[in-house]
């Protein structure tokens, strides 16, 4: 009975959701057909053409330099400059699922103990592998305004770093200095965004040169920020895990 | 079409949501539906043989066409929300089934509820 | 000033010693009915003088005042009724005033009789009191139906009414006539609505304590009620009296008839005399009223 | 000193009052007294002259009017009188800061109510003074709270339907003065017209507490501390007469109201309403005989009297508005006097159950006496002002042959030398209960402000030309025509009546009663227990003094009567049970449940919006 | 002063206190004072527009706006969420370790008041979702583990409904900016299935925390089995944020038929809260319930949809949050001195001690709308508006008022029930802070019932304050 109320709850919502899918049409806007977003009518235009303050010019890659940002990646663009305050906010929603976490498992005292099977050469692999995730991870944050990728993706594959090694032994448990990181790194961010407020008069705003576009030094402030988020994102997870893996003190 | 898939996906989490009665199984049906609507978001930024929205030694210029990266951007951020979210809902799971001795909606309801 | 002074006193002096007199009559008729020989005609006199010279008891200062409010407000009523050709005072003799005139004299004797401490003098007054609830209604409402039509409630007025009218208001209005009778029979505290009295429940009720002067003054008080309650119902219904003697004739006739009905009557328990007031005479009543408020128009 | 100052001053004098009063008490309290006093004769003496004043702008169009006419002038002193009466009567009563500063809240309230000169002004400062007296109520007796809840309720009701009418004026006839609202409402609509008659009368209804919505007053007004009852009995339900004067009298309701049916000539809205007081008064009346404790008695004593005053005002006219004024007048006096005497009473014995008293005419003779002009009063009786008003409906009454109301006013005048007898024997006369020996009369601050009061009903039922003179002015001012009167007489349509003559007559018949009394022997002296006792030997007072039930033959013919009380009840479980429903049905344990909703929801408002 | 700051503080608090574990109750009062002040400063002295977000311009940035209503509430939300730490400061069930997420939901309630962006909406809406998660779990026992599950499970179906309309009005108008956005739909050039769906979304996915009548079976759960600090600001400081978000998003995706809707479910959310807090024994039952009605009181003037409805829900939202706060602590001090907070055991606990039973009084009667304080000014402002829709909504609001009333009187009256032998006057004196902050409440509340017309205008102006923002939208769309 239940499934069967579920299941006709659902399936009219399945129908109320496609009756308003192409609905555009030349005089009323709509949600148009898949593929056939026009940019025009969207802001997203000037985040492609990154000309919000009305630069005109076309952007060339490795060529234009001091574009109001210098970021290769448009998404990483729109992330970190010209949506950053969202970024903030869900780098803060992170920060206190992580902390609430850690409040509801009572920050966990000891790791469960149950032995993990695994052969000494996946151990020994995964020493190996670590340091590798790690660096990855690193190098993909570091990138994230050039190449597809960012902070999130980096912070996630340091996490799956530790996860690797919680995986393959029962002791280890994800260094307490992560907590430490994970708070100088979320003051750092909103430092940089008084630090904009105060400098050039706008909450999160860009006060570093934004080079050349495709060069490593560019894009001001995304950088800086793209690799604090990485830290803190793959501090944050990684602390969700071990809290996960932990037992509870005796409280809570 | 890719809509319709992501439609059906909210629809089958919703589906979900409302038939199950494990706590874990009830979270795992709001990420399909949360999946389902960041799929959505992705698909309605699609133009048809648009660019990868990133300015490379490939494509190197803007006046070329690129898909919308503005529903990426959200995406991003809904996703790591979505993240967020699971994670204190498993640790919440944990806690109930420390302190209840059970994760089943059923044994929970007697328990819980807005009792006199 | 003198003629109003005059008439007053003249009113009082017939009013007591009629009154009186037809009492006596009454308890004769009464006796004879009941195959006794009864008292001579003059003994209430007789036993009010006694009452006034006797020896007595008081119980207190509110039983003695009660009673001075209960004659004192009977007197100053019966000054309001016209009897016959002596009006006291013409225009001014209005029924509401009659009535709740009454009223004081009703109010002090049973604060008296409550005063006296005594529980039969309660209950007595109780059931008064209750019974009176029945008996007014009907009665005040036919009232209304007669000051509406005559758009007065001057009894003086209302006598020169019916005699310049012709037919008095017993022919006019039949049903409210009947209705007012049986009230004013409820008024008077004669059989079947003597259950205030009831000598042989609560021995004889409020008056249980009084003995000589209050006894004599109550006497004196119940003949005056008498006088104003009868005369009422002849200055009403059967248009008072051209003369002092057609009035009194009138008078003797109402009377009489009332003692006659009640001889040979039972008593009625309290809430059955309120349950029959409350329903034909007051049912009567308003049908009679209805009929003159809309049928004969004013 | 203005009317605005007045209400002012009183308003801040409430926390004053309570700091001061956590200092000393009986300062606080004289001070209170002292106010009252103030503005009772400031009121009293300021006649005439009207002002307007604007306070707040919450919307464009809604400010504070105060002003003086001549009827705001006859409810304030009325009900200013019985405040500063009562305050003085309260002096040596126990006290605590709470109700001081609740008292100083209630009397600003009404001061300000019966000030006003628009409904919304009236209503704000008439809602001050009910909550504030709301929590005095319950601040002596247990059994208030169950009480007091039937009087929140009700008078929510009430209020609520008159800041309804406020509105609905302010939308339809764009004014909710009273003067322009009089005028304007004859233009419009019979349903505008409706809708704003019913819902003040209402209000009038529940706060006058007539029939149906007088279930409140037995409860409050016997649960009320002792010295308040007076006030919420004499001034807070002469406010709803004031409401009535204005909805009934100053709108020309019988004339607005002339294209419905009529009734002898009374529009059915009036005679409906006019019913409604009928009915009330004779519920009043037959539930104050059954009662058993004072308070209570006096309480339905004041349904019965409202009815008297709802209908008085209701059928209209000249000699029914007149003398239901005037009956606003003598009630308020009289059933505050009749309060403050069972409230000395009970302040010596600390009961009020009849019963449990008696005789105590030896120890408190003046509380007897307020007592008894007060009773002789309501039920109506000359000398006193009660007659009057009762003779002027009933010329009413007659004038418009209105048989049915008349039987209802008749049952209440007759009825009430059954209910106001019953606590003089009880409590004043008959045997003196043997613990009440050592009691004194009330304190000398309780006796004075009763017997004031007694000397006002008398010297209006002496010389009521002087009442229904200032009474004439009231109607004259709002365009009703006025009772012809000379020094001493009344003159009527059915006839006239000459108070002092009356009055005259009646000192003649008892000074001759008095002459056989002094004539004859001096009566020998004895106590109450030597009674006649039919032989037997009783030596125990309480035993006979015969006042518990004293009707009982009565009563025993209502006693399957439906009660009105039960109704309330009745009504409050309803919403608890509609209550447990809701919370079955939308608060479940389920989570699911209410997912469910709101996706149902979602899906319905689509669909059907579509 | 950049509003930002509202935002900034709290956050860099929070920081700074996942630092310092010890000191974070501190960092917190130290953050809620600090944001208080710049809330008064903010409302006293910034310019009414926008303050846009890394220097990008809206609608491209994101933009925070200070409107007339942002004015009212803003001050509101930062001073009661410092008099709720001050409160709780030296109780036994003080925030403690979960201080941090005060710290993080004042920082989300301020973003929530301010942005005028969809989606940073979203965010800073899921930021205080999960704090009220956390806080509707600090219940000591396990039950309220339980209710933050259910609480989570509503709370996050209604966010990605939410999250749905928004991507759907992204689609349609392009956008993100609420100011656009309402401008655009003003202009009437959008489809009307998407404009209904979308408006239906975002009707239900804030009416879960806006507390609609279906949507809000969370709330007797979650205000009964919390703690009591954390009851004190769900109760009485969120409502402020999510109703004003609620009627922002609800005026600027203006549907007239979702505006029926939004009237119907807001006369049945008045009308079921009501009726069930009438029979509720427990006082903190009963104000949850009474919340619940409030909130639907001033969504139903949402429904209205004037300018004189929506300056009566701001101020019936303000008053409740500030009678709330007192009754609320109150009623956390009745359970910790009494033990319960049934009717029965509170009997004479205003006799006992006084001044918490006069502000609870004062309050009580504010919220049951008598005159002399803030609730009797805000009735009269939703008769007087609720009349544009007839003579039905007014009587039923009336009705629903008359019941309300009545069981705050009896709850008033068993305060001050005759002292029985059981009510022993309390030994330890009661906490200066609760009574101070009491009175303090109380007075404004007087003090907003009974001042002249010129200082409640604020409200009648934070009606109006949908007209910059379509004012504001206009000017962007002529820029574009």
């Amino acid at each position: 009975m239940r499934r069967l109320i579920a299941a006709i709850i659902s399936l009219l919502f399945f129908l109320m959701l496609i009756t308003v899918l192409n609905t555009e049409t030349e005089d009323k806007a709509g949600i148009p057909a898949y593929g056939d977003a026009d940019l025009s009518s969207r802001v997203s235009e000037r985040f492609v053409t990154k000309s919000v303050n009305g630069y005109d010019g076309e952007i060339v890659y490795g060529v234009t330099s001091d574009a109001e940002t210098g970021s290769a990646n448009l998404v990483t663009s729109i992330v970190v400059n010209y949506r950053s305050f969202d970024t903030l906010g869900e780098v803060t929603v992170l920060f206190i699922s992580a902390t609430g976490v850690g409040l509801l498992l009572g920050g966990g005292k000891k790791r469960i103990v149950e032995e993990i099977k695994v052969s000494p050469v996946a151990r020994l692999a995964s020493r190996i592998v670590t340091p590798l995730l790690l660096t990855l991870g690193i190098y993909v944050f570091i990138h994230g305004h050039l190449t597809p990728g960012g902070g999130f993706p980096g912070g996630a594959i340091i996490a799956a770093a530790f996860l690797l090694m919680m995986l393959t032994d029962e002791k280890r448990r994800a260094p307490s200095k992560l907590k430490i990181l994970e708070g100088y790194m979320g003051l750092t961010y909103v430092l940089l965004g008084v630090a904009g407020l105060l400098i050039s008069g706008s909450f999160l705003q860009n006060f570093l040169p934004s080079g050349t576009i495709g060069e490593l030094l560019s894009g001001g402030l995304v950088p800086v920020v793209y690799s604090v988020i990485g830290l803190k994102v793959g501090a944050e997870l990684s602390g969700i895990l071990d809290d996960l893996a932990c037992e509870g003190s005796d409280e809570s | 079409m890719i809509q319709y898939f992501s439609m059906l996906l909210i629809a089958i989490g919703i589906y979900g949501l409302l038939s199950q009665r494990n706590l874990v199984k009830l979270v795992i049906s709001l990420n399909i539906a949360e999946i389902g609507v960041n799929l959505f978001i992705v698909s309605i930024g699609y133009i048809e043989d648009g660019l990868v929205p990133i300015i490379s030694s490939v494509n190197r210029t803007s006046s070329l066409v690129f898909v919308d990266p503005l529903p990426q951007a959200l995406v991003l951020t809904s996703i790591v929300i979505g993240v967020g979210v699971t994670a204190l809902a498993l640790a919440l799971i944990i806690t109930i089934g420390k302190t209840k001795g059970s994760i089943d909606l059923t044994e929970l309801g007697s328990s819980g509820g807005d009792d006199e | 000033m003198i003629i109003t002074i005059l008439s007053a006193i003249t009113l009082l002096v017939v009013a007591f010693c009629y009154t009186v007199t037809l009492e006596g009559l009454a308890r004769k008729i009464e006796a004879r009915i009941q195959r006794r020989y009864g008292p001579p005609f003059w003994q209430n006199f007789i036993d009010i003088f006694k009452g006034l010279t006797k020896h007595s008891i008081s119980h207190g200062f509110i039983f003695d005042f009660g009673v001075l409010m209960a004659l004192g407000g009977t007197i100053a009523t019966v000054l309001f009724i016209p009897a016959g050709s002596i009006v006291v005072f013409p225009g001014l003799d209005n029924v509401f005033v009659v009535i709740y005139l009454l009223a004081i004299g009703l109010l002090g004797m049973a604060m008296s009789a409550v005063g006296s401490g005594n529980p039969n003098a309660s209950i007595g007054i109780g059931r008064a009191l209750t019974q009176m609830l029945g008996y007014e209604l009907p009665f005040m409402i036919v009232l209304l139906g007669v000051f509406f039509h005559y758009r007065t409630s001057s009894l003086s007025e209302l006598v020169e009414l019916q005699i310049s009218g012709g037919s008095y208001n017993a022919w006019i209005m039949p049903i409210g006539a009947i209705v007012a009778f049986i009230s004013l029979m409820g008024m008077l505290g004669k059989k079947p609505f003597d259950t205030f009295i009831a000598p042989a429940e609560i021995a004889s009720g409020p008056l249980v304590e009084y003995s000589g002067k209050y006894l004599g003054m109550l006497l004196i008080q119940h003949a005056f009620a008498t006088f104003i309650e009868i005369g009422l119902f002849v200055n009403l219904f059967l248009g008072g009296g051209r003369t002092l003697w057609e009035f009194l004739l009138k008078f003797f006739l109402v009377y009489f008839l009332a003692v006659i009905i009640s001889s040979i009557m039972p008593r009625f328990r309290v809430e059955q005399a309120v349950k029959f007031y409350w329903k034909w005479p007051l049912i009567l009543s308003f049908a009679q009223v209805v009929i003159v408020v809309f049928a004969m128009g004013r | 000193m203005s009317i605005l100052t007045l209400i002012v001053v009183s308003l801040l004098a409430a926390p004053v009052l309570y700091v001061v009063a956590r200092l000393n008490r009986r300062i606080a309290y004289v001070a209170y007294a002292g106010l009252q006093l103030l503005s009772f004769f400031t009121v009293f003496f300021s006649r005439g002259s009207t002002l307007s004043y604007e306070v707040i702008g919450i919307t464009e169009r809604l400010n504070f009017n105060f002003g003086l006419s001549p009827a705001n002038w006859f409810f304030g002193s009325i009900v200013m009188l019985v405040i500063s009466m009562s305050a003085v009567f309260m002096l040596p009563l126990n006290k605590t800061p709470a109700k001081v500063m609740l008292l100083a809240l209630v009397s600003a309230g009404a001061l300000g109510a019966v000030f006003s000169m628009d409904f919304l002004t009236l209503l704000i400062f008439w809602e001050i003074s009910t909550w504030a007296s709301l929590i005095l109520i319950i601040q002596d007796r247990e059994k208030s709270v169950k009480e007091a809840i039937k009087y929140v309720s009700i008078g929510a009701v009430g209020s609520y339907a008159m800041l309804f009418s406020v509105f609905y004026m302010l939308r339809e006839l764009d004014a909710i003065d009273f003067s322009t609202v009089a005028v304007r409402i004859e233009k419009a609509p019979v349903h505008v017209q409706l809708v704003i008659f019913i819902s003040l009368s209402v209000m009038v209804l529940a706060k006058l507490g007539t029939f149906p919505l007088h279930t409140w007053l037995r409860g409050s007004h016997s649960c009320a501390p002792d010295e308040f009852s007076p006030i919420l009995s004499g001034a807070m339900t002469k406010i709803g007469a004031f409401l009535l004067f204005i909805v009934a009298v100053m709108i020309p309701s019988l004339k607005i109201f002339s294209q419905l049916p009529l009734f002898n000539g009374i529009p059915l809205a009036n005679y409906v309403l006019a019913a409604l007081g009928g009915v009330s008064i004779v519920v009043g009346t037959v539930m104050a005989i059954r009662m058993e404790d004072a308070k209570e008695l006096i309480a339905f004593s004041t349904v019965s009297n409202s009815g008297y005053i709802v209908l008085a005002l209701a059928i209209g006219g000249t000699y029914a508005t007149v003398g239901g004024l005037m009956h606003v007048l003598n009630h308020a006096i009289a059933s505050a006097a009749m309060f403050m005497a069972v409230a000395a009473v009970a302040y010596r014995t600390g009961t009020t159950k009849i019963h449990e008293m008696g005789g105590l005419i030896v120890k408190m003779p003046v509380s007897f006496a307020a007592y008894l002009v007060a009773i002789i009063s309501v039920a109506g009786i000359p000398p006193t002002s009660g007659f009057v008003s009762k003779w002027l409906i009933y010329q009413q009454l007659v004038q418009d042959g209105l048989p049915f109301l008349a039987f209802a006013a008749f049952f209440g005048s007759i009825g009430s030398f059954m209910y106001v007898f019953k606590p003089l024997a009880g409590i004043f006369l008959g045997q003196l209960k043997p613990e009440h020996r050592s009691l004194k009369e009330a304190p000398l601050a309780m006796v004075f402000p009763m017997a004031f009061l007694t000397l006002l009903t008398v010297f209006w039922g002496i010389l009521p030309s002087n009442a229904i003179r200032a009474i004439n002015t009231v109607t004259e001012s709002v365009g009703a025509d006025s009772v012809r009167i000379t020094f001493s007489r009344i003159i009527a349509l059915t006839g006239q009546w000459d108070s002092i003559l009356v009055t005259g007559v009646f000192a003649v018949g008892f000074f001759l009663a008095l002459l056989i009394f002094m004539k004859a022997k001096r009566a020998r002296r004895v106590e109450l227990m030597d009674n006649y006792t039919s032989g037997e030997f009783i030596y125990t007072a309480e035993l006979y003094h015969f006042s518990y039930r004293m009707y009982r033959p009565f009563d025993r013919m209502f006693e399957r009567w439906p009660s009105m009380e039960m109704w309330l009840a009745s009504l409050s479980d309803k919403i608890r049970e509609l209550g447990h429903l809701i919370r079955a049905v939308f608060f479940p344990k389920n989570p699911q449940i209410y997912v469910a909703y709101a996706l149902v929801v979602l899906l319905g408002a689509f669909w059907w919006l579509r | 002063m950049n509003p930002v700051m509202l935002i900034a503080v709290p956050l860099i608090a929070a920081f700074i206190s996942s630092l310092f574990a010890k000191r974070s109750s501190l960092l917190l009062l130290f953050a809620a004072f600090v944001n208080s002040v710049i809330a008064i400063a903010v409302s006293l002295s910034a310019i009414n527009g926008s303050y846009s977000m890394g220097g990008w311009s809206p609608p491209y940035g994101i933009e925070l706006v200070v409107t007339d209503m942002t004015r009212v509430l803003v001050p509101a939300v930062n001073i009661l969420a410092f008099f709720a730490i001050v409160v709780y400061w030296r109780r036994q069930d003080s925030p403690g370790k979960y201080s941090i997420v005060y710290t993080i939901s004042l920082a989300a309630l301020n973003g929530i008041l301010l942005t005028n962006d969809l989606f940073n909406l979203f965010v800073f809406l899921e930021i205080a979702g999960v704090s009220a998660y956390l806080l509707a779990s600090t219940g000591k026992t396990g039950s309220s583990k339980v209710a933050a599950f259910k609480y989570l499970m509503i709370g996050s179906v209604g966010s990605i409904l939410y999250l749905l309309g928004v991507v759907l009005v992204y689609a349609t108008t392009g956008t993100l900016n609420i100011s656009e956005i309402a401008a655009r739909i003003s202009l009437g050039q959008i489809n009307g299935d998407v404009l209904l769906l979308s408006s239906l979304l975002f009707m239900i996915g804030l009416g879960v925390e806006a507390k609609l009548l279906p949507l809000n079976g969370w709330v007797p759960d979650v205000f009964t089995k919390s703690s009591g600090p954390a009851t004190l600001v769900l109760a009485s400081i969120y409502p402020l944020a999510m109703i004003s978000a609620f009627i922002r998003v609800l005026l600027a995706v203006r549907d007239e038929r979702t505006m029926g809707a939004v009237l119907v479910l807001g006369v049945a959310t008045v009308i079921g809260g009501e009726v069930v807090a009438f029979g509720q024994k427990r006082l903190r039952r009963t104000l949850a319930y009474s919340s619940i009605a409030q909130s639907g009181l001033a969504i139903l003037l949402v429904g209205v949809g004037t300018a004189g409805a929506i300056a009566a829900s701001v101020m019936i939202i303000v008053n409740n949050a500030l009678a709330k706060f007192v009754l609320f602590s109150v009623d956390g001090l009745a359970i910790e001195k009494i033990g319960s907070d049934d009717i029965e055991k509170i009997t004479g606990f205003g006799r006992t001690s006084q001044v918490t039973g006069l502000v609870f009084t004062v309050s009580a009667l504010s919220i049951a709308g008598m005159p002399l304080f803030m609730g009797f000014r805000a009735k009269l402002l939703v008769i007087s508006s609720s009349f544009d829709t007839g003579l039905l909504i007014p009587v039923i609001i009336l009705l629903a008022a008359a019941i309300e009333a009545t069981y705050y009187f009896r709850w008033i009256f068993s305060l001050y029930k005759p002292p029985f032998s059981r009510v022993e006057p309390l030994k330890e004196r009661l906490p200066l802070e609760l009574l101070t902050i009491g009175i303090i409440l109380a007075a404004v509340l007087v003090f907003l019932g009974t001042s002249s017309g010129e200082t409640l205008a604020i409200f009648d102006r934070a009606g109006n304050f949908m007209e910059e923002i379509i004012f504001m939208g206009k000017t962007l769309i002529g820029g574009m």
